[in-house]
C-alpha cells in the first residue's frame, strides 16, 4: 500500500479522502490556493503544499504544480476527488508518465467515457439502452436547429466533456437555441477547457437513477447499486438517496440496471470506483446518459447502505490489489438520504452566498453522518463551487431516515451565509417526496405548488425579543449564571406593565 | 428598555423589564398590546436559549437576521430616539437600476451605454461560485449608465446597469 | 404513540432521547436544575422545566418535582435514561399511579433485579450460572470477616442497588476490610439511598461482557447480542465494543451467554430494553452478575452493528405495541468501538476536571457517531458524573474500526478542561488492545507498562512558537488573509537572524 | 519579538520576525539555537494553524495550555523584562500542605486538629462528580492546621490540611 498520498482537490471531498487516508494509515498531502490556507483540508492534512492564486484555472487545475507537490512531498499516488482534473485523462497520463500512481481509472478509460459522445456510441455498442438524440457535438446554430427539429423539442443541450449541470441548456422553443447554444458552449469551454455541445431528446418526468460500480485491475467488476439522484435544481443534483423509492417497489430493475451499468464499464476495460447515470420513465424503461469515471459527489448514500468504504476500495485498487468483495458479497441494509448543503439563498432564487461563515452548529447523534469542508468563522471562497458540506442520514426504512433527516436538519445551524438548510426542511416533510414520487422537475414543481413556511405571532414576539436583546446587550447584559429565585422574582412587573 | 422592531412590513413596539434573566416585555403594535414573559438565556455568542412558560425556543441573531424554530426572520431594531433616521427609501422615478445579485465576477457585458433595450434582454452575465447568472432588462428602455466591465469582480447590490 | 415525553434526565442521554422523540415526532419535555438551565437538552427540547437546586437529591433525584413537571406539560410517559430514576421501583410505580407510562419495565422487575443479591437468586434459580459469594447483604464488619475468610481474598464490596462501580471497593487483605466496608456503604447510602452491601469472591482476570436484551409487554424477549466492557476503571466503564474479541473467535459464546440472559429476563417477567451482566473468565465460562433494567449507556454500539433503534424500541414497547422483530431477524454487521469521554485529568489519576469548555471541535465523516451533551462554552458542572461525550465508530471490521476510532479522536479538540481524549488515543493504539486480550485489569496493566506519549522538539517548538504568538497576539496580529507573495518574502530574514 | 518560554524544566529563548503570516524564528535552548521558518494561521479563537514547510500542524492555545499533535504542553510564555518576577518556588520546610486536587464537595473529614497521623493515614474525603478521593497523609506528622468542614465546597489547590 502507499505510504503517502496527495489529495489534487480542496473543500468537503478533501477532507474525506484525508480521513480516509489517516484511517489506512497512509500519509496525506493538501494542495492549496491562496483562498484556501485556512481550509479544514489543510487544517486537517499531514502536509500542505502551495499551488497558486484562488481561481482554480490558477491552481487545482494547474497540472504541472499539483504534480510538482507530489514530487516535492514524495507522494507516490494522487487522489484527484471529484470535479477538477478528476475526469482528466492527460492528467492522469501525466500523472503515469511522472511515476505517480493515479487514483482512478486508466487515462485510456476516461478518453472512452469522458466524452459524452463517445460514451453513448460506446455503451450502444455494449448494448445498453441510450437517449434518442444526435452523438456529434453541434457548432453552427443551423445545424443544431436541424438536428432539434428531427429529434423535436424539448431538447437538452449538454457539454460533451461536461459533468454536475455545467454547460447544460433545456431549451423549449427554436428561437431560444442560439443563445443557449452560444452560453452553454462558452460555460463549458470555461468549465472544461472544451466547449463541445451535443443534443439530446428530453424524456418527460424522468428519474435520474445513476449505478455505482467497482472494478480492479485485474478485470474484477460488480456493482454497489442505485442511487437516486432525480431532485436537481438547474441539473444540479440537491438531494440522493439509496435505495431509489423506486426499487423498493421494483427490486428487478437494480439488477437490470446493474447488469447495463456493468456492460458499459466492462466495455471500457473500466477499473476504480465509477458511476452510470440513467434516466428512467414512468414506465421504468431507462436509458444510459453517461459515465462519472470519479468518486462520485454522493458515495456517502451507498457507503451507509452497502457498509462498504469506497475511498479505501478506490486506494486498495489502485495499488493493484485484487477486489475480495463478489457481487454477491454486496448486500443493502436500511435507507440513506444526503443533502447537498449550499451556500445559496433560496428566497433570491437560491443565489450564490459566499462569504464568513459566522456560527456554525452541526448535527451529529444516532445515524448521521456530515461530511463538511467548513468550520466556524471559515470565509466560503467565491471562487469554487458552493457545497459546504454533505448530509447523509441512514435509518432502518425510507420514512425513518427522512424523520432522522428532519431531526439533523433541524439541529444544523449556519449563521453569516445563505444555505438552503431551511429549503432541505420543506422538501422532506413534502408529501409527494415521502411517496416516493420523484423526478427530475420535482423541485421546479415543488417551489410553484408551495409557499415558503409562515409563522405565528408568538414566534416573531420571541424572534424579536431576542433580536433587541442582543441589540442593547452591552447595556442590559445577560447573568452568566442562572439566579435562582430570578424565575419567580419578575412575576410581579407583569402587573405592573400590564 | 424600549425598542421599535420592524419587520417585513409590520412594525413593533417593544418594551421590557429584565429581573436576573427574566425578561417581562411587552410587545404592541398598532395600538394592541400582548404581554409575556419569557427566561432568556445567551448559551453561546449571539445565540439564545428562550424559554415561554415551558416551550423551549433557540434563537441565533447575527445582525438583522434572526434564525429560530427553522424559519429566519430579518428584523430592524430601532433605538426609538433615532428612529426617525432609518425611514428613508428609494424614490421611485423613471429610473431602473439593475444590480449584481452577488459577490462574483463580470464575464460578459451584452449591451453599450446608449443602447435601447427590450423588456427581458440579456444585459450583463454575472459568475460566482461557477454559476452564471443573466441579468434581464426589467422593462424596455435606454441604458443610461453602465458601471460594469468585463472580467471586473463586484460586490452584492452593486449597480451594474441604469435603464431609463 | 405518544404525543409527548418526559426525559427525567440530563447530560449526553437525554439529548440522545430528545432526538430520538423527534425522528419519531413525539414532542419532547427536558428537566433541568439551577446547573442545567443552558444545557444542551434544555436547548434542543420542545419544553423544559426547572425541577430544582444543582444536587440531584434536590432535582433529578426528586420524584414529585419530575411528576409535576410531567403533569404540568401534560406528558403521557417519561423516559428515565440512565442512572438517576431509571432503576428506581418506587418511581416507576409512582408514574403508573399518577396514569403516565413509565418507560422501562415493570416496577415489579424491577424490584426483582434492582437488588444484586435478589437478581442473583433469581438467576440461579432461573439457571443462569452466578459468580461464587454470599447473597445476603452484610452489615457490620464481623460478619464481612467471617465471610471473606470463608470465599477467601481477593473480594469484591457491592452496593447492592447500586451500578456503575459506585459504593464497589476490591478489598485485598483483611485489615482493610472494615473501612472498605465503612467507605462502599456510605457511598451507596449517598448514591442510591440504600446502604446495602455484598461480598463476592473476585474472579481473576475476568472478561465483563453483557448481553442486551429486549422484551415487549406480550412476554415475547428476544436478545441483541453483547457488548464487552472489559476496559474499567474504578470499576467505571471507558471502552466498550460490539461484536466481542472473544465472540469473534467462539461465535457459538454469543448464543450461549444470550440463552442465559433470556432465562434471567424471562424469570423476571421482563419488559423493554435491559442488559444483562456477566464476567468471563479466560476458559470461556461465564458467570451472571446483575441486570441492568434500563438502557445501558454504551447502547450504541448495539445499534451500529445491528442497525436498531433501541430508544425507538423501547417507546413503542411502552406503548403497547408487539416486538415485530423475531430472534433470527436480528443480524450483526461490522464492528463498533465506544470511548466514553470524560471530564477528568488522566495526568493527576484521572481526578475530575470540572469548568468551562472554551474550545470544541468534534469529529464527524464516515463511521463516525457521537453523542454528545455538550458544546463551546457550556460550563461542566462538578454535581454530576463527569460523561461529556460518547464517541461511538462503527467499520467493516474491528481492525477498522480502531483506526477509524483513532482518525476521529485526532480530530476530536476539547479545550479548557481536562479530559481523557488522549489516553484513548494511546489505549487505542495499544498492540494488545487491537490483539483483543482484555480483562478488567487491562488499563491498571496498560498505566502500568506504557508511558505517555513523547515529543520531538521540534513539536515543542511549533507548539513554543504558537504559544508566545498567541501571548503576544494584539501587537504581532496575523493577517486574516493570506497574502500571496509574502510566503516567499521572509526567506530573506532567515539569513539575517543566522 | 523576543520571548522567554518555559516547559516542564526547560527555558527556551524565543526571537522571531514576521513578515505577513511567514513567522522566521530562532529558539535558543542553552546558548545552542536552531532557525525555523513557519507559516501561522489564526483560523478560529486560539486556533492556529500552522505550516513548517510542508508539514501541517494544528495548534490550540488556551492560557498555559497547547495542544497539537495529540499531546498538551503547559508552557509559560514570559517578556524577558518581567521573568525575574516569575521564578518564585515554594520553599520546602518541614511543613507538608494537603490540597483539594480539585473542585467538589468535602464529604468527610477524618482528623482533628492537633491530631497524629500515620504515613498513609485517610484525613479528608473529597467529592465530585460522584466520585470520592480520601486525602492520605503522604508521612507521618502532626495536624497543625485544618481547613476542611464536612459539607463545605472547596477550590481546586485550597489547603484542607497542613501537617508538621
Amino acid at each position: 500500500m502507499f505510504r503517502k498520498v496527495l489529495v489534487a482537490n480542496r473543500g468537503e471531498i478533501a477532507v474525506r479522502v484525508i480521513r480516509g487516508l489517516r484511517e489506512m494509515e497512509i500519509a496525506s498531502v493538501a494542495v492549496y490556493s491562496d483562498a484556501d490556507r485556512g481550509s479544514l483540508a489543510v487544517r486537517m492534512a499531514d502536509e500542505a503544499v502551495y499551488v497558486g492564486p484562488a481561481p482554480s484555472t490558477e491552481s487545482y487545475l494547474r497540472v504541472d504544480r499539483i504534480l510538482d507537490a507530489a514530487r516535492a512531498t514524495n507522494a507516490e499516488a494522487i487522489h484527484p476527488g471529484y470535479g477538477f482534473l478528476s475526469e482528466n485523462a492527460d492528467f492522469a497520463q501525466a500523472c503515469e508518465d511522472s511515476g505517480i500512481t493515479f487514483i482512478g481509472p486508466s487515462a485510456d478509460s476516461i478518453r472512452r467515457l469522458g466524452s459524452k459522445t463517445a460514451a453513448r456510441q460506446l455503451a450502444r455498442a455494449a448494448g445498453a439502452p441510450i437517449v434518442p438524440g444526435v452523438e456529434e457535438a453541434v457548432s453552427d446554430g443551423a445545424e443544431a436547429r436541424r438536428i432539434a427539429r428531427e429529434i423535436g423539442f424539448p431538447v437538452l443541450l449538454k457539454a460533451a466533456a461536461g459533468g454536475g449541470g455545467k454547460g447544460m441548456r433545456r431549451v423549449d422553443r427554436e428561437e431560444d437555441l442560439e443563445g443557449a447554444l452560444r452560453d452553454a458552449s462558452s460555460e463549458a469551454e470555461r468549465s472544461f477547457k472544451n466547449g463541445e455541445v451535443y443534443i439530446e431528446k428530453l424524456v418527460v418526468r424522468p428519474r435520474h437513477i445513476e449505478i455505482q460500480v467497482l472494478g480492479d485491475r485485474h478485470g474484477n467488476l460488480i456493482h454497489l447499486g442505485e442511487r437516486e439522484c432525480s431532485l436537481q435544481r438547474r441539473h444540479q443534483k440537491v438531494v440522493e438517496e439509496c435505495p431509489s423509492p423506486v426499487m423498493l417497489a421494483y427490486p428487478e430493475l437494480r439488477h437490470a440496471m446493474g447488469a447495463a451499468a456493468l456492460k458499459v464499464a466492462g466495455a471500457a476495460g473500466y477499473y476504480n470506483a465509477g458511476t452510470c447515470e440513467f434516466l428512467v420513465d414512468e414506465d421504468r424503461n431507462f436509458y444510459f446518459l453517461e459515465m462519472n469515471t470519479r468518486l462520485q459527489v454522493e458515495h456517502p448514500v451507498t457507503e451507509l447502505v452497502t457498509g462498504l468504504d469506497l475511498v479505501r476500495l478506490q486506494l486498495e485498487i489502485a495499488a493493484g490489489q485484487r477486489l475480495a468483495l463478489r457481487q454477491e458479497d454486496v448486500t443493502w441494509r436500511g435507507s440513506a438520504i444526503e443533502c447537498r448543503i449550499y451556500a445559496e439563498d433560496p428566497d433570491r432564487n437560491f443565489m450564490p452566498s459566499p462569504g464568513k461563515l459566522v456560527q456554525l452548529r452541526e448535527p451529529s447523534g444516532p445515524g448521521v453522518r456530515l461530511d463538511s469542508g467548513v468550520y466556524p468563522g471559515w470565509v466560503v471562497p467565491m471562487d469554487y463551487d458552493p457545497l459546504l458540506a454533505k448530509l447523509a442520514c441512514w435509518a432502518e426504512s425510507r420514512p425513518a431516515a427522512i424523520r432522522r433527516s428532519l431531526r439533523a436538519i433541524g439541529e444544523y445551524a449556519i449563521g453569516g451565509i445563505h444555505t438552503n438548510l431551511e429549503f432541505f426542511g420543506r422538501i422532506l416533510a413534502d408529501s409527494e417526496f415521502e411517496a416516493g414520487r420523484l423526478h427530475t422537475g420535482f423541485i421546479d414543481d415543488f417551489l410553484s405548488r408551495t409557499a415558503p413556511l409562515g409563522h405565528s405571532d408568538d414566534l416573531l414576539d420571541v424572534a424579536a425579543i431576542a433580536a433587541a436583546f442582543h441589540a442593547t446587550q452591552e447595556r442590559a447584559a445577560v447573568p452568566a449564571v442562572a439566579s435562582t429565585d430570578s424565575r419567580w422574582r419578575a412575576a410581579g412587573m407583569l402587573e405592573l406593565l400590564r | 428598555m424600549k425598542r421599535i422592531v420592524r419587520y417585513g412590513g409590520r412594525e413593533l413596539t417593544l418594551e421590557w423589564a429584565v429581573a436576573g434573566e427574566q425578561v417581562v416585555a411587552v410587545v404592541s403594535e398598532e395600538g394592541a398590546g400582548r404581554a409575556t414573559e419569557v427566561s432568556v438565556r445567551q448559551v453561546e455568542p449571539g445565540v439564545y436559549s428562550i424559554l415561554r412558560g415551558a416551550r423551549s425556543y433557540e434563537v441565533r441573531v447575527i445582525e438583522r437576521v434572526v434564525q429560530t424554530a427553522g424559519r429566519a426572520f430579518e428584523i430592524d431594531v430601532i433605538d426609538p430616539r433615532a428612529a426617525s433616521a432609518r425611514r428613508a427609501g428609494f424614490g421611485k422615478d423613471g429610473r431602473q437600476e439593475i444590480t449584481a445579485p452577488m459577490p462574483g465576477k463580470i464575464v460578459r457585458v451584452l449591451v453599450e451605454e446608449g443602447a435601447t433595450v427590450e423588456e427581458g434582454q440579456g444585459l450583463v452575465v454575472v459568475e460566482a461560485m461557477k454559476m452564471q447568472n443573466e441579468m434581464k432588462a426589467p422593462k424596455a428602455g435606454r441604458v443610461i449608465a453602465l458601471a460594469a466591465r468585463a472580467g471586473a469582480s463586484c460586490t452584492a447590490g452593486q449597480v451594474l446597469v441604469t435603464l431609463e
